[in-house]
């Protein structure tokens, strides 16, 4: 573990641990060199998943980030070797506005299928896809519904019935009360 | 062309035609989801709907005699459960098991998913739960049985079908 | 019909008869979304020729729920219940990696009784989704009997699942910080946290006893049989290459050589204080597939066995805010699952909720690999190398 | 585990199982796992989450449940109502009166939160499970309905330790 | 001959009591069933999805090697038949005969398996 | 019994089957059309073999010959018309024309 | 013997019909099940002639297995369902009305002249009889038979799989 | 006349009672080898379940599909019932208590038995379904190929037999004082039973129903009373069969040791157990074998049961010949 994670600082500028969880940023333009590097230099051959994150600071349902962000879309891929513990993400920011990627297909056939989904959830395109279509959703549906800004419409039609207040609750919770266990 | 659906039939002689039809319920192997799981324990050894004159041999909706609608109904799924709700010969029966296919249950929110099956096919009995117990399922077939045994056979024949909400 | 040669090629006919392209016009047959095989509502458009089957595309998403975003709008107690339902074989197993990643985000160090009774449950949701995987494909090869078999011994499973938990197979057990027997068990003792029913102990080795018994049935009825090894034997080879750069895990990727187990790699439950072999294939065909669980299973029923007897004594619960809300931070937590790798990938920002939730599911990866693997298949092997994935249509569109 | 290398061709063991089998279920020395439902029922455990019971009187329609509900499916209405005082001389309480306590078992999804959170021991969990209906809205369960669950809550169980 | 022909009479009436059977059965159905056509329910049956395609696919013309190697053999029994009735009368000469025959059909099957018409690849 | 009506018949289901041979199109029915022409002969040799109450029994033992011919016949007959239609993707007779150019 | 004879007649009449039905229908399929029923009328007829062996031989090869291997062969050779209006090659049909009329008529006149007043008696046939005949006087067409059988089933293997094989080197 | 009607109300009798005893076999024995009471509410424990099964089919609506090819698609099914019926015609119950005692029974049963395949094949055609076809084209293969062995089986019978007649065979079974299982047919007996099995469709070689893949094979599309002719002839055949193989090889109507005197009280009985004791057998092979694959089932009939009857035939007859 130890070994690696040096292993892996000493190749990659950009790399963190956090909780237990190795990082490794990298721009965008190195996506594919990265993982090219990760399969054959690290033996990292086992293609977890590959999903994105939507930075935004409007929500249309749920919680806005506690901090604001600068609006993006996080694509992070996990790799990891089957025979030992060694397990990296690798995460790269791109724009919003332009929202495409080397697609990793060529590197790991299992990316497939993972960016298809992130094209029907996020509408990332991945450039060089042998099939990018919709992997999900009906043929019809518009919309990309991991982004941020997209509407539960039942949430917004059925009211919730927690409004309605007879009386204040009983004790509010405070945050720093524990239970016993 | 049917004399039933014009004439009727007596009551003693309709009364053992109902009869036949609840205990010869023909399952339409059918699993959407979890649910599914639960209706492969009905038809295990502990519970055993066979008993009750379900048989689970169709896989083909042409000779099934009821659905049970076991799980997440989703919007791309949709179509295909109403196609295969059409093509079951009359007279059919629905039963609704658990919480999402009654009205999407956990998932009443969600952007993919139907909220209950109601809104597709007509359904006769409901069973809660998620997923609801082998038993309650077999509740809910006992409850069809006695829906079937009260039907008049002519207007069971000759009901129009109204579309679903 | 009407022949479209071109005249003056009628001139060399006689020669060329045999060079004009047979164009046979193929046979797209659809497999599912409403077929007895496909574990509910998977798709597949596959292309035929004859019995022969060339061409086949998945088509998913007849049971997406969006699981993803769903649990960007839920609280993380509430996520808990959620994640119960993606692989509904083993409701237990879903819970496992989503409560560690919490924990590991809010540094809970989890009681060691309360492991334990994780890990127990744990295992016995892979023996009862390995049951089911057992009824399953012996009903796809066409043996009749032994899903009842499998019902049969899973009832005894689910009953001591249910009586700790509550529920047959959502359990929602798991708590951040340890577990918590559901609620509900007499007015006066409710708010209690309770433990184990009494005889959990003594019920649990009798069935495990009857899992190891029932196993040796299952190789005995199905793995026996003549005609099961005609259909399964090399049939659907998988090489560990092809699955590793697929992400395939678990039992199939075991099948194919790799002595790969997230259980011993990891530490997400305290495998390592039990004895236990990790049963591995020779060719990472469609029987060993079968035979790597029905082995697992066995190895399964003795881990609990073993957990049964060094049960710790403690609580079932740690010191934890009753407003659960999780600092700001990401992690990857991956546990091993029934159906092979799953893991939550969690992106907190410290609300109520996560920011995102990864749900990486096993079954997925699992199924990428059908194109790749029924090419030249017959219509049957098509069905018995399906079903050798064992897959769960939850698992795979979440 | 060795693998099995039966002496006798695999299709014939196959057979004597499933003749096994059949006489054991044919004989009345072998326990049977069948449960034959409407008559005898199978013994549920007592942690079971079958369907929730209200006790109307221990309510204070807090709205705790209504609002961790992931399901929204808990529909809680109420007025407060000035109470005479307990004491004579005392202080006019105000006290919650439930007028609608509902609980959509078309939509519940058996997770048991409300029964954890509630802070006044008004909810609880009951394993019965027949409660199948013909129509859609009679699987709406008001106070009344909920109220008749509490009979069916059951008593303590032993524990491990 | 009287045995004869009332034999076959009475295979007739069994063939004809075959035949009310079915249509006694479908004219009892016809009577009692309801009937309530409509084009989604007329519509071909393909796992609950719209049908691609005709119905129609341009099989493996092994089945039609099955069917002609069935219609050799199906021949050979008719000529086995009125052997084995005979063959205490025909002794040794009908039993090489037999021999002959048997062993020039036996050469067509191993020459069907030899170029792998059987082989489903 | 006189013998006149099935010898008639017999020539008519010979008639009937020259008919298909030249009228049909599809070379599947015009194997079917042959197999109304030898029906046609086997009953001729049946009722003759009746008629002459023949000792040997050949009428009977021809019948059998000539039902084996053709069944190995039908086989020929079809498998060239299979591989007719696997290059040419049509049954019709009139566009086998590979003698003709 | 009148009730033979009216079932004999009757049967002839019913095997004009579906012989009729088998040249003049526009289904292939509907075609070669009408042939089923021209050969089980032909059985029947043969049956009424007590040449018993020789009928059941006629559906065993025939129903059994030839007309399966006409289906077969009308499956592969794609009939589509319903009527097919370029069965029929229409510009023949009076030629060929005219040419099988003319046989017809020509058939008839000489077997009714031919064999004016001769009659059947059915004597039953003894099938061991058949088979020692077939097997001692007509041994040698009898091993003949195996060998025309042997050389259909290699012709129509090699027909058969003829293009199959010689794709497979155009690919190569 | 009224003998023959007497004959066909006796087979009717037989044909259904046989077809419905093998319901009740199939369906409660496989319940009790897979540890459940099987159909128990409809009323007598169960056992009345058919009766339940043949009222509400006769009431269910029957539907034509558009696209199918109605003469053909409606008539299919009677094909296939009028080859089961017709079967039952030529098997003694007792010397005298048989509906047609024809010099040629047997092959007349191998004739009239294959006008099922045509039933089955062009049902799997006409219902115009890709699950239809494929399953009504193996079907067909199936059971031509599995016809041969059948056929080639009973030759060696009739070898030792001398006779087609299906009475003849069993009083030569008397004569010998052994069934022909134990006089050499052992072979004759196993090709026959697995043949027969492939015949009636039943597991393992289930592949033309396999409803794990082709949902319900050429019955995909029929439904109500058409279907249930195809279910009840799947019984009536499995009886039938079961009762020709017990004429055929276990001495029919007569076991070793009883009088043959009383052999018209008894002769009903024995059949019966002994067809009885076949079916159970193939219930316990259907429910407990998984089923083969199309290409291992050609294969199983063409390189290993059809040279092995050829044997048989060959071997039966120099025993014949030379002893």
């Amino acid at each position: 573990m130890e070994e690696f994670l040096s292993k892996i600082n000493e190749n990659f500028i950009n790399t963190d641990v956090e909780f237990e969880t190795i990082n490794i940023k990298v721009d965008s333009s190195q996506w594919v060199e990265t993982h090219q590097k990760l399969k054959d230099e690290f033996d990292l051959k086992f293609f977890s998943w590959l999903s994105a994150i939507d930075w935004d600071n409007e929500v249309s349902i749920g919680e806005a980030p506690k901090e604001s962000v600068s609006p993006s879309f996080e694509i992070i891929t996990c790799l990891s070797n089957v025979s030992n513990n060694n397990l990296v993400t690798v995460s790269t920011t791109i724009s919003k506005l332009e929202p495409k990627i080397t697609s990793l297909v060529e590197i790991y056939a299992g990316a497939n299928w993972h960016e298809r989904e992130a094209y029907e959830m996020f509408g990332i395109n991945f450039e060089n896809h042998p099939n990018l279509e919709k992997l999900y959703l009906p043929d019809g549906y518009e919309g990309n519904p991991m982004l941020k800004s997209f509407e539960l419409i039942s949430r917004e039609v059925k009211p919730w019935p927690g409004e309605v207040d007879v009386e204040g609750m009983p004790e509010e919770p405070e945050s720093d009360e524990s239970v016993d266990g | 062309m049917g004399i039933v659906d014009k004439f009727g039939l007596p009551k003693p002689i309709s009364s053992v035609f109902n009869w036949a039809r609840s205990y010869s319920l023909w399952y339409f192997q059918f699993g959407l989801a979890c649910c599914a799981i639960e209706v492969m324990a009905v038809s295990g050894p502990r519970h055993d709907f066979m008993r009750l004159g379900v048989i689970p041999l169709p896989a083909s909706p042409r000779q099934a005699d009821f659905m049970i609608v076991a799980g997440t109904v989703t919007d791309k799924m949709a179509p295909s459960v109403k196609r295969l709700y059409d093509q079951m010969p009359e007279p059919k029966y629905v039963i609704s098991m658990g919480s999402c296919s009654n009205s999407g249950g956990p998932y009443w929110d969600s952007y993919s998913v139907t909220k209950g099956v109601d809104q597709l096919i007509p359904v006769d009995v409901y069973v809660p739960g998620c997923p609801p117990r082998p038993e309650a399922l077999q509740e809910g077939i006992i409850l069809l049985q006695k829906k079937i045994r009260g039907e008049d056979m002519k207007e069971k024949w000759t009901e129009v079908q109204t579309e679903p909400i | 019909m009407v022949n479209t040669l071109d005249p003056q090629n009628f001139n060399n006919f006689s020669e060329a008869s045999v060079s004009v392209e047979i164009e046979t016009e193929d046979m797209t047959l659809n497999i599912g979304p409403q077929h007895p095989s496909t574990h509910g509502v998977l798709r597949l458009v596959a292309k035929v020729d004859g019995e022969k089957v060339y061409d086949v595309k998945p088509v998913l998403g007849y049971m997406h729920r969006g699981y993803e975003k769903l649990a960007e709008v839920r609280s993380y107690p509430q996520i808990t219940t959620l994640v119960n339902r993606i692989d509904w074989v083993a409701g237990f197993s879903n819970e496992i990696p989503f409560i560690a990643g919490a924990e590991r985000l809010m540094e809970i160090e989890v009681p060691e009784r309360a492991k334990h009774i994780r890990l127990i449950l744990t295992e016995m949701a892979r023996i009862s989704s390995h049951f089911v995987f057992n009824g399953a494909y012996a009903l796809e090869v066409g043996a009749l009997t032994p899903i009842f078999y499998a019902m049969e011994d899973r009832e005894r499973v689910l009953d001591l699942i249910e009586s700790v938990t509550g529920g047959r197979f959502h359990p929602n057990f798991n708590r951040i910080g340890g577990v918590k027997p559901a609620a509900g068990s007499g007015p006066t003792t409710k708010k209690d946290i309770q433990d184990l029913p009494a005889g959990f102990y003594r019920d649990t080795k009798v069935a495990m006893q009857k899992v190891i018994e029932a196993a040796d049935q299952f190789q005995n009825l199905i793995g026996g049989n003549e005609v099961f090894k005609k259909r399964t034997k090399n049939v659907g080879i998988l090489t560990a290459e092809t699955a590793e750069a697929f992400g395939v895990s678990g039992p199939i990727l075991r099948a194919s050589g790799v002595k790969s187990d997230l259980r011993t790699l990891t530490d997400y439950l305290p495998y390592d204080q039990f004895e236990y072999d990790i049963p591995v294939g020779e060719n990472g065909d469609c029987y060993d597939r079968w035979d790597v669980r029905v082995k697992e299973m066995v190895e399964s029923a003795k881990i609990v066995l073993q957990a049964i007897d060094s049960m710790p004594s403690g609580p079932l619960q740690a010191k934890v805010p009753k407003v659960i809300k999780v600092p700001k931070g990401r992690t990857y937590v991956r546990a091993e699952n029934p159906k092979g790798e799953m893991g939550y990938y969690i992106v907190s920002d410290g609300g109520l909720g996560p920011y995102r939730l990864k749900v990486r599911t096993a079954s997925f990866s699992n199924i990428s690999i059908l194109p790749l693997l029924l090419e030249g298949a017959l219509l049957p092997d098509l069905i018995a190398i399906m079903g050798s994935l064992d897959f769960v249509l939850g698992d795979v569109d979440r | 585990m060795k693998t099995f290398k039966p002496k006798v061709p695999g299709f014939l063991v196959g057979i004597k199982i499933v003749i096994v089998n059949m006489l054991k279920t044919l004989s009345p020395f072998h326990s049977k796992p069948n449960v034959n439902y409407p008559f005898e029922k199978e013994k549920v455990a007592p942690r079971a989450r079958g369907v929730i019971a209200l006790d109307q009187e221990a309510c204070t329609s807090c709205m705790l449940c209504a609002r961790q509900c992931p399901d929204w499916c808990i529909y809680i209405e109420g007025h407060k109502e000035l109470q005479p005082p307990s004491k004579p001389g005392g202080r006019q309480r105000s006290r919650a009166v439930l007028d609608r306590f509902d609980i959509d078992y078309a939509l519940c999804m058996y997770c048991g939160i409300c029964v954890e959170v509630c802070p006044f021991d008004a909810l609880f969990w009951t394993p019965e499970y027949e409660y199948s209906e013909f129509n859609m809205g009679d699987m709406l369960h008001n106070k009344e309905r909920l109220d008749d669950w509490l009979k069916t809550v059951p008593d303590t169980e032993g524990l491990e330790s | 001959m009287i045995s004869y022909f009332q034999d076959y009479v009475t295979i007739a009436a069994v063939l004809g009591f075959g035949l009310f059977l079915v249509v006694l059965l479908l004219g009892v159905a016809s009577v009692l069933r309801p009937n309530k056509p409509y084009a989604e329910k007329l519509q071909t049956y393909e796992c609950g999805v719209d049908p691609v395609g005709s119905g129609w696919s341009q099989t493996y013309v092994r089945y039609y090697i099955f069917g002609l190697l069935f219609v050799i053999f199906d021949v050979e029994a008719v000529f086995i038949f009125p052997w084995a009735i005979n063959l205490e009368k025909l002794g040794y000469f009908g039993l090489i005969e037999m021999f002959v025959f048997i062993f020039i059909l036996l050469i067509g099957l191993i020459y069907a398996i030899r170029k792998d018409v059987l082989k489903w690849e | 019994m006189i013998v006149q009506p099935v010898l008639v018949t017999a020539a008519a289901l010979f008639s009937l089957g020259i008919y298909g041979i030249l009228v049909r199109r599809n070379a599947v029915m015009v194997l079917l059309s042959i197999e109304l022409i030898l029906n046609a002969v086997n009953i001729n040799f049946i009722i003759f073999d009746s008629m002459l109450a023949d000792s040997l029994m050949q009428g009977q033992i021809f019948t059998i010959f000539i039902i084996t011919i053709a069944a190995a016949e039908v086989g020929i007959g079809l498998a060239i018309v299979l591989m007719l239609f696997r290059n040419r993707q049509t049954a019709n007779i009139n566009e086998f024309d590979l003698m003709k150019w | 013997m009148e009730i033979y004879e009216i079932v004999t007649y009757f049967t002839l009449l019913l095997l004009l019909f579906s012989a009729a039905r088998v040249v003049t229908t526009s289904n292939v399929i509907h075609a070669a099940i009408s042939l089923v029923f021209t050969l089980a009328l032909t059985a029947t007829l043969f049956l009424l002639l007590s040449t018993q062996f020789v009928a059941l031989v006629l559906v065993l090869v025939y129903i059994g297995a030839v007309i399966v291997l006409f289906l077969f062969g009308i499956m592969i050779t794609r009939a589509p369902l319903g009527k097919n209006a370029e069965l029929d090659n229409d510009k023949n049909k009076l030629i060929g009305a005219t040419i099988s009329g003319a046989i017809f008529l020509l058939f008839s006149y000489i077997l009714i002249n031919g064999f004016d007043g001769e009659i059947v008696i059915t004597s039953g046939s003894s099938t061991e009889l058949l088979g020692e005949i077939l097997l001692s006087r007509f041994v040698f067409p009898f091993e003949i038979v195996s060998f025309v059988l042997l050389a259909a089933l290699i012709g129509g293997i090699t027909l058969a799989r003829k293009d199959e094989a010689l794709v497979d080197e155009d690919q190569v | 006349m009224t003998d023959v009607l007497v004959k066909v109300g006796f087979l009717a009798l037989a044909a259904l009672n046989g077809a419905i005893i093998f319901t009740i076999m199939d369906v409660k024995g496989a319940s009790w080898m897979q540890r459940r009471p099987g159909p128990l509410h409809v009323g007598l424990r169960g056992f009345i379940f058919p009766l339940a099964e043949i009222l509400k089919f006769v009431q269910k609506e029957d539907i034509i599909p558009t696209e199918v090819d109605r003469p053909v698609f409606k008539w299919a099914p009677a094909y296939v019932m009028v080859s089961c019926v017709a079967l039952f015609a030529v098997v003694p119950m007792s010397p005298t208590l048989v509906v047609a005692d024809l010099e040629l029974g047997i092959f007349f049963a191998l004739a009239i038995s294959s006008l099922g395949t045509i039933g089955v094949l062009t049902a799997g055609w006409s219902s115009a379904n890709k699950y239809s076809l494929m399953g009504g084209l193996r079907a067909a293969g199936q059971l031509i190929a599995y016809e041969l062995p059948l056929i080639l089986a009973v030759v060696g019978v009739v070898i030792q037999a001398e006779t087609m007649s299906l009475v003849g065979i069993v009083e030569k079974q008397i004569e010998w004082g052994v069934p022909f299982v134990v006089g050499g047919q052992v072979v004759g007996f196993l090709i026959f039973m697995v043949a027969a099995t492939a015949e009636m469709m039943r597991v393992p070689f289930d592949m033309p129903i396999g409803e794990s893949e082709l949902t319900m094979g050429f019955m995909t599309e029929y439904s109500g009373i058409r279907f249930l002719i195809f279910y009840i002839s799947e019984y009536m055949n499995m009886f039938i069969l079961c009762a020709i193989a017990s004429t055929l090889f276990l001495g029919g109507y007569h076991v070793p040791l009883l009088p043959t005197e009383w052999v018209n009280f008894y002769g009903p009985v024995v059949l019966l157990t002994k067809t009885a004791i076949l079916g159970f057998i193939l219930v316990a092979v259907r429910w407990s074998q998984p089923r083969f694959r199309e290409d291992q089932l050609q294969n199983l009939a063409w390189k290993i049961l059809i040279p092995a009857s050829l044997i048989n035939i060959l071997v039966t007859a120099v025993m014949k010949v030379g002893f």
